[in-house]
């Protein structure tokens, strides 16, 4: 067994082993916890199978963000009730146990056979690399997600988009306890703040640029985006605010207008529906998604409609 | 122009959700009704195409399956889609005052139902696999906000089941979904129907697509989130929910069932979701008959009546292909036009439960009509939308000598009559317990024009049923139908 | 001109009707008052004149197809002439005396609007073209008649009208498998005089009969036959008006005329014959005589006894056409008006009876000859009728029936007729007897006083329909009688 | 082989998922038990689609960024839906009986 295989060995085991901690563990901070380093595991895997793409969409959104995401309700929950009794999971469901087998049985045969099966000769994987060479861009799932099938990618934008105005929508008057943020007026928390934010935004702008032809795209730029605002919201420097002005929602928005607008407008000028006219389109169309999904998800993880600056 | 129209039906509700969130408040009411309004005026021209020439389809941004997504407006696609538009005009002229847009329910409702619209005209038109996964979680996620809008405890705990239970149903239909690509490298459902082998793979998806879709639909014994969900939903809500949103997977799964695994022979499968449509009907019919609140006797009715359209698959003929549409259709006339009416029963009273539902015919005259003839329909008493539904059904049934399912029909309206008569006798005729509300606040009265035209429309399903056979009639799976 | 829509007119009117009553509300009396007695007027007005297009061979059908292969046809024929006229007289009647009968009462929105609705639904029935169309008109009028009887709102009225509804929904599925079975085998058929199913095979004849049985059954609820009959007098508890609606011109009625045209115009009076249902239906007529008469007679309750007398009578219909030949037939069918017109009358006597002076139960009817003697005088001339005594239309009716059963060889009907009339008898005539000649009792249960309009209102119509009941009798030779009239008919049926 | 490993350890990762779902109370694992799911469906959904010397089917990589981001989507909506039910009931589970009642 070589060095290869024993990294994959213990990939997968890991995987199995951290997911059953995330599920079991008494704690649900460990749980948090856990899940985000079974997200690492998971990019570290997508790199094996040769997918940087989705190692860094792994790493960005499926352990950062959403790690975040889940901590900042964890701390939520603890402010609106410190008392919270710890959760252990007990045998509630009889039928959970050999579903959960069976399920596992099931998807192991399908996959297993699946193994056996070529790539289709017709498939639309190929048909994409083959009509990539008529396209300025290298990376083929950049093609895909924003020419060959950019319908999937626009409605994307759109659940995205339903998420925030849906967390809108069902929240409830906050805890007046929610509002006491941790005030951190530390000189290094500034000064870390001062390289992180910058440093967010360049990489992002670098994930959005070479996206084209390299692994990265608005997705994973957007997520670190919204790194860098998780940043801001943590240290107070932007707060939740009350009502969204037209700035933000105009930017949690963008990347729907410019999509729609573009892939709409374009028929008026007698192309088909969600024709993009270039490669211009392409980079405004990513630009606008990057500031939108960043914004959306750090107004998601602050659970408030708008964010504002400190008050001075 | 046919392309414009159909991106229409989308791009008009999508823009305008963008619009509502930049415009001031005073213009977003006209903006959204209009909107809506909209919809209806872009079929008109389509459904003209396609009695001429027949299935439109469109390949979005040229590109072409398997590589491209694209879009097919049949029949079936084009009943569903003027069922859309038909209950969202009303509904939306009900939320004009149930949500007023300048205020902040209203602000968390309009974009999230246009959004929902936009979701559910792009699952109709949608003929790929995973688009319809993205617009299926379009509508889920929306559909469980406008759930939770308004904070109400109940509402908010059935949204979380309804989301859990969604997403776990849509991450079944995802798997199946990325096997099923694994196989034949295509997610175009006629292509993907040609290009299928019948092997374990394939039949796995298909279960694993099959159960999701379940879920979602909440047919017999996967339903339980939905009572909650579309008995404590708020008002209009809950019309859109029990009219429009549960509809859409049941779409899908017809579509995938005939279209996709047109020409496999599965005659047991087909019997065993014939039999959970039976055990719809009856477990649905008989919750609703002693349920102490009106909305949850029309959530359980809504359980009960998905259960005829399941009857589709062991029939499996052209006439239950008609029946199961035009079930699809009254249905949700009809019960977007009782939610409304309780809703409309709810604001004024201030409560829905049954007992203390009493001289509504002297208060509410109008609300308690169109509950009464939107129950006509619900019953498939004639003459009504509902009647011909189940006409359609027992016609189809006794061709091919089912008389199981015959007598299941039979039963389950009867069973509808008894528990539909038990709300309506409450409410009208209570001998012993004059009970008086402690609030009384008069509907606005286009909300009751709302429910009025709604039901109103459920009967007049009974007397256009030749336009609405023959679309359907034109857009039969390409496999053919067997049972 | 064209004449196609006055069958659809005919349904409209009232239909139309009743939904403005329902939207004038509560208080606007005068305007309801007088859309009801238009509205009546105006359909008799329509039936006239259809009657004159019907004579001069020139029959208006209406058409509308639901499904394909599946049409809504309302047209006018011979029979469904006598219905309608029979509705419509009718309703005009009852309209003027529901009016004076629920001077007091709340609710009456809702009254007179199903009301309409009821009749509406009612000649829809008459008019009915095919089985599909009267199966419609059946059921819309199971909905409009369920609110009526439940109208008082109090608890006995509300279980009688849920008794209704369980045995009409119930009896309407039946109908409704047995209709999409008949479609299925004959396909979409318009009645027709002397049946339309002759070229289905000898092989189906088991089919057809399953689906007669169940025709009969979804008919027989409506119409009573035992043991189909019990909701009847559990809907006693419904106001008088209604009471006599169901049992002369709606309900009941609606149920026989079904009877009839099953057996004339959708199987043919040959084929029931041939497939030996003809027997069954009889016996069960037969039956349900003997046993609504037997029951008439241990009931204390005025309404009550009056019901089981319309289980009773009202088979005598089922049991005319049932036995066949022209005579028979004859007979069962010109009971239909000949019930009518005494049952209507003996519920207006009832009801006035309930209202003016409280009196429900049969030892209370001592002496009312003299505090009211129209109506008493009404009430026994109709109780007469029912008897059958000579000239009265009942004596015609049974003569028929009787003739008709001895011309055709059925003579076990002969017994079955003498014992009904004896037990007719039996249970009138000690009516009659108290109303008369007893002793008016020191007090009334319930007096009330009624204004000169509300009197007038309640005694002239019972008095009207008494008058007619005697003069269809009398003038049965007549050739606008209904007695010619459904001569008429009949022979067409028996060339 | 890597391919069969990653299967494997989905396979298991997903029965886990289903097992967390069905008998975690607290809202916070439930979702987190999804997730883990969805992690496992991506994988087997690439493994199976197959791809040739460039790397993974390129269509399959783009379907499964999309359902990445509809995952965060779905879970940031459900944690804010989460906060609310505990703002209101001062629970973060739904298992209770009486719903139906109000």
């Amino acid at each position: 067994m070589d060095t290869a295989h024993l990294v994959d060995l213990l990939l997968a085991v890991g995987m199995v082993v951290l997911a059953l901690q995330v599920v079991s563990e008494r704690a649900v901070l460990r749980s948090i916890i856990l899940f985000v380093v079974f997200g690492l595991v998971m990019a570290l895997a997508w790199t094996r199978l040769q997918a940087p793409d989705l190692a860094l969409a792994e790493a960005a959104i499926g352990a950062g963000v959403t790690g975040a995401l889940m901590m900042m309700a964890w701390r939520r929950l603890l402010i609106i009730n410190p008392d919270q009794p710890a959760d252990t999971p007990r045998g509630r469901s009889r039928v959970a146990v050999p579903v959960a087998l069976l399920a596992a049985a099931l998807v192991a045969t399908i996959g297993l056979s699946a193994l056996n099966i070529d790539p289709h000769a017709n498939g639309a994987g190929l048909i994409a690399l083959d009509e990539l060479t008529d396209t300025s861009l290298g990376n083929p799932v950049t093609g895909v997600l924003l020419l060959f099938r950019n319908l999937d990618t626009l409605l994307e934008m759109a659940v995205l988009l339903i998420a925030l105005l849906g967390a809108r929508a069902v929240s409830t008057p906050a805890h007046p306890n929610e509002a006491a943020v941790v005030e951190t007026s530390a000189p290094l928390v500034g000064a870390l703040l001062a390289i992180l934010v910058p440093l967010s935004i360049l990489i992002a702008t670098h994930l959005l640029l070479a996206g084209t032809n390299e692994p990265g795209g608005a997705f994973q730029a957007g997520a670190v985006l919204a790194a860098g605002g998780v940043a801001l919201v943590l240290t107070a420097r932007l707060q939740p605010g009350e009502r969204p002005g037209v700035v933000t929602q105009l930017a949690v928005t963008a990347g729907l207008l410019a999509f729609v607008g573009i892939g709409v407008g374009i028929m008026a000028f007698g192309e088909k529906l969600l024709v993009l006219p270039g490669t211009w389109a392409i980079y405004v169309i990513e630009t606008a998604m990057m500031v939108s999904i960043g914004l959306t998800l750090a107004l998601l993880f602050a659970g408030a409609p708008a964010l504002v600056g400190r008050p001075k | 122009m046919i392309a414009e129209l159909l991106a229409g039906l989308v791009f008009i509700p999508l823009g305008a959700t963008l619009l509502v969130l930049l415009l001031p408040r005073q213009a977003r009411g006209y903006l959204c009704f209009t909107a809506v309004l909209a919809l209806p005026l872009c079929l008109m021209p389509l459904t003209q195409a396609v009695w001429a020439d027949g299935e439109i389809t469109l390949a979005l941004a040229e590109f072409t399956p398997p590589l491209g997504i694209v879009w097919r407006l049949d029949g079936l696609a084009l009943i569903m889609l003027w069922l859309t538009a038909i209950v969202a005009v009303p509904v939306s002229l009900h939320a004009l005052t149930s949500f007023p847009p300048g205020e902040q329910t209203g602000r968390g409702f309009w974009p999230l139902w246009l959004m929902l619209l936009a979701g559910i005209n792009a699952l109709f038109l949608s003929a790929d696999l995973f688009n319809l996964y993205v617009t299926l979680e379009m509508i889920t996620l929306a559909g469980v906000a406008m759930l939770g809008i308004g904070g109400n405890a109940l509402a908010l705990k059935a949204a979380m089941r309804y989301l859990l239970l969604g997403l776990l149903a849509s991450l079944l239909y995802l798997l199946a979904v990325g096997l099923i690509y694994g196989q034949t490298g295509a997610l175009d459902i006629y292509l993907v129907g040609e290009r299928l082998e019948t092997d374990r793979l394939a039949a796995t998806a298909l279960v694993l697509m099959i159960t999701g879709l379940l879920v979602k639909s909440a047919i017999f014994p996967m339903h339980v989130w939905l009572p909650a969900a579309h008995g404590n939903a708020p008002g209009p809500v809950s019309a859109i929910l029990s009219g429009l949103v549960v509809k859409v997977s049941l779409y899908m799964l017809i579509r995938i069932w005939f279209w996709m695994a047109g020409d496999w022979e599965l005659p047991a499968a087909a019997t065993a979701l014939g039999l959970l449509g039976a055990g719809a009907i009856l477990y649905g019919s008989l919750a609703a008959l002693i349920q102490p609140r009106l909305k949850m006797v029309i959530a359980y009715s809504t359980v009960a009546q998905l259960g005829y359209v399941m009857l589709l698959f062991p029939l499996a003929s052209i006439n239950a292909f008609h029946a199961a549409s035009y079930q699809l259709l009254a249905h949700g006339l009809a019960k977007a036009a009782m939610f409304l009416a309780a809703a409309n029963i709810l604001w004024s009273i201030g409560t829905d439960r049954l007992h203390a539902l009493t001289d509504l015919n002297r208060k509410l005259p109008v609300d308690l009509f169109a509950l009464a003839l939107a129950a006509v329909s619900i019953m498939g008493l004639p003459p009504s939308g509902g009647f011909l539904a189940k006409w359609l059904l027992l016609e189809a049934a006794w061709q091919q000598g089912a008389w199981g399912w015959l007598i299941l029909i039979s039963i389950g309206s009867l069973l509808s009559a008894a528990y539909l008569f038990r709300v309506i006798a409450l409410t009208c005729f209570h001998p012993e317990r004059r009970h008086v509300p402690t609030r009384w606040q008069s509907p606005p009265s286009s909300a009751s024009i709302a429910a009025l035209v709604l039901a109103l429309l459920a009967i007049a399903a009974g007397f256009t049923s030749a336009p609405i056979l023959g679309l359907i009639d034109d857009s039969l799976p390409p496999g053919g139908i067997w049972p | 001109m064209t004449t196609e829509w006055l069958p659809l007119a005919m349904v409209l009117v009232s239909l139309i009707a009743g939904v403005i009553i329902f939207l004038l509300g509560e208080q606007r009396q005068l305007a309801r008052t007088l859309l009801n007695l238009g509205a009546a007027l105006v359909k008799l007005a329509l039936v006239a004149f259809l009657s004159m297009l019907v004579v001069t061979d020139r029959a208006p059908e209406f058409r509308l197809a639901l499904l394909p292969g599946l049409d809504l046809v309302l047209r006018a024929d011979a029979l469904s002439l006598l219905f309608t006229t029979l509705s419509a007289v009718l309703w005009l009647i009852t309209t003027v005396y529901a009016i004076a009968y629920l001077e007091r009462s709340e609710n009456r929105a809702r009254f007179f609007g199903f009301f309409s609705i009821c009749v509406a639904s009612t000649m829809g029935i008459a008019m009915a073209g095919n089985l599909f169309t009267f199966f419609i008109f059946y059921e819309l009028l199971t909905l409009a008649t369920w609110p009526l009887v439940a109208h008082s709102g109090s608890r006995a009225a509300i279980l009688g009208a849920r008794t209704y509804l369980r045995y009409t929904l119930g009896g309407s599925a039946v109908f409704l498998v047995g209709l999409i079975w008949l479609y299925g085998l004959a396909g979409s058929r318009d009645f027709i005089a002397g049946g339309q199913l002759d070229e289905i095979g000898i092989a189906q004849h088991l089919d057809l009969q399953i689906i007669f049985v169940m025709l009969v059954i979804g008919m027989g609820v409506k119409a009573a036959l035992v043991p189909l009959h019990s909701w009847l007098p559990k809907a006693m508890v419904a106001p008088a008006p209604v009471s006599a609606l169901l049992h002369a011109v709606a309900v009941v009625k609606a149920g026989a005329f079904g009877l009839v045209r099953l057996v004339e115009d959708v199987y043919g009076p040959e084929l029931v014959a041939e497939l030996g249902m003809n027997h069954l239906l009889a016996v069960a007529a037969a039956v349900t005589i003997i046993y609504g008469s037997v029951m008439a007679l241990r009931q204390t309750d005025i309404k009550r006894r009056l019901a089981f007398s319309t289980v009773s009578q009202v088979s005598y219909i089922a049991l005319g056409i049932a036995v066949g030949g022209v005579m028979a037939t004859t007979g069962g069918m010109v009971h239909l008006v000949h019930q009518g017109l005494m049952k209507i009358t003996l519920f207006f006597c009832a009801g006035i009876f309930a209202t003016v002076l409280g009196v429900k139960c049969i030892d209370q009817l001592d002496g009312l000859g003299r505090r009211m003697p129209w109506t008493t005088l009404s009430f026994t001339i109709a109780g007469l009728g029912m008897i059958g005594l000579p000239p009265m239309a009942g004596f015609v009716s049974k003569y028929y029936l009787g003739a008709g059963a001895i011309a055709v060889g059925a003579w076990w009907v002969i017994p079955v007729l003498i014992a009904s009339t004896l037990l007719n008898a039996a249970y009138f005539l000690p009516l009659i007897k108290r109303m008369w000649m007893h002793p008016e009792p020191g007090e009334w249960p319930h007096p009330v006083n009624l204004s000169r309009m509300e009197t007038g209102g309640l005694v002239i119509p019972t008095v009207m329909t008494a008058i007619i009941s005697v003069l269809t009798g009398l003038f049965a030779a007549h050739p606008l009688s209904p007695l010619s009239w459904v001569m008429g008919i009949v022979t067409e049926y028996f060339p | 082989m890597t391919e069969i490993l990653f299967v494997l350890a989905a396979s298991v990762v997903f029965g886990i998922g289903v097992w967390g779902l069905l008998i975690a109370e607290h809202l916070l694992r439930k979702l987190l038990a999804l997730n883990v799911m969805s992690s496992s469906v991506f994988i087997i959904m690439l493994v199976v689609a197959g791809g040739g010397p460039d790397g993974p089917d390129p269509v399959a990589q783009a379907l499964i960024l999309t359902g990445i981001v509809i995952a965060v989507a779905a879970t940031a909506f459900a944690l804010a839906l989460m906060v609310s039910i505990y703002r209101k009931t001062g629970r973060a589970s739904i298992t209770e009986k009486g719903d139906d009642d109000r």
